[in-house]
């Protein structure tokens, strides 16, 4: 993006920045709301789900979207009004500094940072303070009980996801996500380079942590703890409606596309796909598609076991993270940087 | 329940009342949670008060009465064909099941027995809406747990059951097809064979949760060990049903001394598991269901033919006297102590209603568990509200 | 288990024969030596069920020998029985919101007899020899209050506050005697006889209305074709 | 072959993925209300239906109703002699028949008790209203149902029961 945007005017290129970021963010999460929450859902429930709204009912985004702007806005009196309003932007927030550092083709990125991956999963951990803000401020036992038992997962699940990214990391020999997804393009496997390295195959014990830790962060069951409908009603969000409701709704399927979207980049290879040279023009256009596609297919995995399984207790949930996935994480790490050391 | 466990739970919970008193020692103050009356987990209006310290809880104090529509006072002014109206809304998810007990009761008073027909045919409902009320809880628990799933499988099939129902008696819920002396009608042709195919659809459902929940390493990790209900206990609280046998205690009104329904002629199993946790109270369940698809089948094979009712008096009035008669509904024992005064209507009718009972431990059972399992352990005792409030 | 005696199996005609139940026959007599005089009556159906009536004071007595030495260890329910007859009747002809109670009739008992307005009424049963006992006892109008029983059958509990709350009935040492069902401020007892209904009091009831000739019309024939 | 025994996880995983590709290729159980309807069988109690020449105002549905929902009025009438030269013959001519369908719980004891086949259930469902007053059925709206009411089924083999057939 920034070889196309180099002669435009600076609040021309900003303008198209936000356009395009904001098509970034909202087009993967109306997917995956759609294809999945909507459709495959009800498909694994031997239902047809919406299909009044349009072809298909593919339309019924639009519906959803239209009826929680028409609800009304409740603010629970004894709530934090500031910080009740507040909660849902900086979750907001975090969603759309996530999607910076993700490219979609060799020259399409936001912005292409030496530390991009650090940066991504430190901004991811944002969304934390909003739901911790959400739950204080909505004065409800409920949205409290959520909030602390978000933190509580947040916090155990971030580790594990970055001890598996930095499998990844050492493998590349680079923090640049951009690099990452050259190193899996130009990679060899073995000597045999006719796929690149997507480190799926490589560091398939860091993918499967990873997706694990993203269900979890991503608060989706079998680690719904935080939003648990029947023991919390809906934990954090219990006191929201109306267009607040919505911010959060967005924020968790937009959050949900771009960790899906992280997890393909960073083991599916990204916008590459085998057979061409990382290189050509070409990606610059096929890119975002092949991006989508791998996203869907994490995100069709994230959603299946969504769909599939109960939910963990809290307890559980600290000992699988603790007892677990870390120290299977950390050795993942040793393992990886001793061959990186042999070969 | 062996007495290993036995130990082991009250090891566990003299833990946690340790654990709550060195708690209140350095002055952590409890925070008071209400689970309802409008919660997505109590299906109905229960309420349940907990005081909890962190997530554990300390006491937890059910508070019903939100749905109490005063069936036993209702019942002194309608006359026992009315009386079937009222009593099938009890417990709306088996309700036919409700029906019999009271039906039977009012035969014993009048000394009248249905005919052979009346009574297969009467059984094999009976069963039906144990089926329609357990698969039920067989989906719900699922989705008490967080999965979303089988509630729908459950929704599904529970439907051709419910067609079933319909079919026969016109009423997909509150059937009120059971009489004194018999039943309304027969069975309209080709009834028979469609069943057949419904129960293969239910086996089938029975396998799917097999596989989907019970199989499940999560679903295990939250059942086992969870709410475990010593059998002495059990029996002290008055638990009945799948609640108690899951304790391992072998007692099944159905083949012990059951009156009026033809149980005893049919070949079949009282499932019992020994632990007595929340999934072995799944797990009973699961195969009960399995075991009346078993009873239907024999009596589809075996029905007699002959009239479906007997010769009784255009007015019914009951002789008087006094009698109760139990039977093995889906929720557990229901009971009806009937007391005419050869009257129109009964005088008094007590109804012993399973779920009341059933839900009288959590006091006891709830003590020092997280909330999650208080969930869990709700969700597999299995109640409902008609049933708890009447 | 049943065992005839001599004297029946040589009769010829077995049907006439009113039923024995020898359990039933058995457990009573047992009972009778265990509680003496506190057994008021009791009554058997046989192969049916079996009832006794207690004296007050023993009622606390009656749950801890049948749970200690009959293995009652069952609770199924306990309830209580007003045996006033109805003042209203059906309420069937509830034309006016507040009519005069009608005369009550004389009150009369059921099994095992009474002498008081108020029973208790519970149920325990053998889960292992598949046996159960109604058990009654009478309470004076003047003292509404008995021993708990949930010190010996916690399940007790709970159907002794909706009891108490129903009949106005005081259960002695109950670890928590509040309201099961009602809010904690209702007045009154709605399981007694003469609490009024009220749906059946605010409607008249449709079928009071009969078809009566058209005003002018005399009637003759009493018959009405189909 | 020996079973590899999977984990209870990725069987799971199995269930919902068959039911996944089943609703694809073979359609769900749910059906699009409006547009597609499923038909109650015959004996579904929807709604009652009247066959007012049937009816005498004899008023036991009303009085053993037991939600007091039917309401009846009536008047007698001397209606013509049946030969020339006889008596007339006194009738009870229906004025009014409702009944309130926001009362009614559908328990069919009133057609149970009709004793000159004046009342039938039919199947009919869709007769939801906006406001409540206007679930009170009238004589009209209830005689309009009766072209609803299905024939009476035949019975399962080894019945004795009657089959009885409705009056058109």
């Amino acid at each position: 993006m920034s070889v196309v945007l180099a002669d435009l005017a600076y609040w021309q290129e900003t303008t198209i920045r936000l356009l395009v970021g904001l098509i970034a963010v909202l087009l993967p999460a109306g997917t995956l709301v759609y294809l999945f929450l909507f459709k495959m859902m009800s498909f694994m429930q031997s239902r047809l789900g919406p299909m009044e709204a349009g072809p298909y009912g593919s339309l019924q985004l639009l519906a959803e979207v239209g009826k929680f702007l028409q609800k009304e806005d409740i603010l629970p009196k004894a709530a934090d009004r500031l910080i009740f309003k507040l909660a849902p932007f900086v979750v907001l927030i975090s969603t759309f500094l996530l999607i910076l550092v993700i490219p979609a083709g060799p020259d399409l990125w936001f912005i292409d940072v030496d530390t991009g991956i650090f940066l991504g999963l430190a901004v991811s951990s944002i969304s934390v303070i909003g739901i911790l803000m959400a739950g204080w401020a909505s004065s409800s036992k409920y949205s409290l009980l959520g909030a602390l038992r978000a933190t509580g997962q947040l916090i155990a699940y971030e580790l594990p996801m970055v001890l598996a990214v930095v499998g990844v990391i050492i493998q590349a020999g680079t923090l640049n996500v951009q690099e990452i997804v050259m190193a899996q393009a130009t990679g060899e496997i073995f000597g045999f380079g006719g796929i690149g390295n997507p480190y799926v195959i490589t560091q398939f014990v860091g993918f499967l942590i990873f997706l694990i830790a993203v269900q979890a962060e991503l608060t989706q069951p079998p680690f719904d703890m935080p939003v648990a409908e029947s023991e919390l009603v809906t934990g954090y969000l219990t006191e929201y409606s109306g267009l607040r409701f919505l911010m959060f709704f967005i924020g968790e399927f937009a959050t949900a596309a771009i960790f899906s979207a992280l997890a393909a980049t960073l083991f599916l290879g990204g916008w590459y796909v085998p057979g061409l040279e990382p290189t050509d023009n070409l990606f610059n256009v096929i890119g975002p598609i092949v991006l989508l596609g791998k996203m869907l297919l994490v995100a069709f995995f994230i959603f299946w076991f969504r769909f599939t399984y109960p939910r963990f207790r809290e307890d559980q949930l600290q000992q699988l993270a603790w007892k677990v996935l870390i120290p299977l994480s950390l050795v993942n790490i040793v393992i990886t940087g001793v061959l990186k050391v042999v070969f | 329940m062996s007495d290993t466990a036995d130990t082991k739970q009250m090891a566990y919970i003299a833990a946690q009342a340790a654990d709550a008193r060195v708690n209140l020692e350095i002055e952590t103050e409890g925070m008071t949670l209400n689970i309802g009356p409008q919660h997505p987990a109590t299906h109905g209006t229960l309420r349940i008060v907990v005081r909890l310290d962190g997530e554990q809880v300390i006491s937890a104090d059910p508070l019903m009465g939100y749905m109490h529509r005063g069936y036993e006072k209702l019942t002194e002014v309608r006359t026992y064909p009315q009386v079937t109206t009222l009593v099938n809304r009890i417990d709306w998810l088996g309700s036919f099941a409700n029906e019999v007990p009271f039906i039977l009761a009012a035969e014993q008073l009048m000394e009248v027995e249905a005919p052979p027909r009346a009574q297969w045919i009467r059984t094999a409902l009976f069963e039906m809406s144990r089926i329609a009320n357990v698969v039920l809880f067989l989906g719900d628990m699922g989705v008490q747990l967080g999965a979303v799933t089988p509630v729908f499988f459950a929704f599904r099939d529970r439907e051709f059951i419910l067609n079933q129902i319909e079919a026969v008696t016109g009423g997909r819920f509150h059937p009120n097809f059971d009489r004194i002396g018999g039943l309304k009608d027969d069975l309209p042709k080709g009834w028979i064979d469609e069943t057949r195919g419904v129960l293969k659809r239910i086996r089938n459902f029975c396998d799917e949760i097999e596989t989907l929940v019970v199989g499940n390493e999560i679903f295990q990790s939250r059942t086992r060990n969870i709410g475990v209900i010593p059998a002495d206990i059990g029996l002290s609280y008055g638990l009945s049903g799948a609640n108690i046998r899951s304790s391992g205690v072998d007692w099944d009104i159905r083949r012990d001394g059951g009156v009026g329904l033809v149980h005893n002629e049919l070949d079949w199993k009282v499932w019992t598991h020994p632990d007595g946790d929340s999934f072995a109270r799944f797990w009973v369940r699961l195969q009960e269901v399995r075991e009346s698809c078993t009873m239907i089948e024999q009596i589809l094979d075996g029905i007699p033919s002959g009239p479906v009712m007997a010769k009784v008096p255009r007015i019914i009035k009951v002789p008087a006297g006094e009698a109760y008669v139990e039977t093995e509904n889906p929720l557990g024992v229901m009971g009806y102590y009937v007391i005419s005064k050869g009257d129109l209507t009964p005088f008094r009718v007590k109804i012993r209603s399973a779920s009341f009972n059933n839900v009288s431990i959590t006091p006891w059972l709830l003590k020092g568990v997280y909330v999650p399992d208080v969930i869990s352990i709700l969700a597999s005792l299995y109640f409902i509200l008609g049933d708890i409030d009447r | 288990m049943i065992q005839l005696s001599s004297h029946e199996e040589t009769t010829e005609e077995e049907i006439e024969i009113p039923k024995r139940d020898d359990i039933r026959e058995d457990l009573i007599s047992k009972l009778k030596d265990d509680l003496g005089e506190s057994l008021v009556a009791t009554e058997i159906i046989a192969e049916v069920d079996v009832w006794a009536r207690v004296t007050k004071e023993a009622w606390l007595e009656t749950a801890q020998i049948l749970l200690t030495r009959y293995n009652m260890k069952y609770f199924n329910f306990l309830s209580a029985i007003d045996w006033l007859p109805s003042p209203f009747g059906r309420d069937m002809d509830a034309q006016v919101d507040q009519p005069e109670p009608v005369t009550p009739e004389e009150m009369t008992w059921g099994t095992t007899g009474g002498e008081t307005r108020f029973q208790l009424l519970a149920r325990v049963h053998d889960p292992e020899n598949h046996l159960g006992i109604s058990l009654k006892v009478d309470l004076e109008d003047t003292d509404l209050s008995i021993e708990s029983w949930s010190s010996i059958y916690p399940g007790a509990d709970w159907h002794e506050r909706e009891v108490s709350e129903m009949f106005g009935i005081t259960f002695l040492n109950h670890p928590n005697p509040v309201k099961l069902y009602l809010p904690g401020d209702f007045e009154g007892y709605p399981m007694r006889k003469d609490f009024a209904l009220l749906a059946r009091r605010i409607k008249p009831w449709p079928g009071i209305v009969d078809v009566e000739d058209m005003p002018g019309e005399e009637s003759e024939e009493d018959e009405v074709d189909a | 072959m020996r079973k590899i025994k999977l984990p209870g996880l990725i069987k799971g995983l199995g269930v919902t993925f068959k039911t996944l590709v089943r609703t694809l290729t073979k359609g769900s159980h749910t059906v699009q209300y409006p547009r597609v309807k499923e038909s109650p069988p015959p004996r579904a109690r929807g709604v009652i239906a009247l066959h007012e020449e049937n009816c005498t105002a004899c008023m036991l549905c009303a009085r053993e109703c037991p939600d007091w929902c039917i309401y009846i009025e009536g008047h007698k009438y001397k209606a013509p002699p049946r030969r020339p030269g006889g008596k007339p013959r006194k009738k009870n001519a229906l004025d009014r028949f409702d009944i309130d369908f926001s009362l009614c719980m559908f328990c069919g004891i009133c057609v149970d008790v009709c004793p000159f086949e004046a009342l039938f259930w039919t199947p009919e469902y869709e007769y939801s209203e906006l406001k409540i007053a206007d679930l009170l059925h009238d004589k009209t709206l209830l005689s309009q149902w009766m072209e609803t009411v299905p024939d009476f089924e035949d019975y399962e083999a080894g019945s004795e029961a009657k089959k009885l057939t409705v009056p058109r």
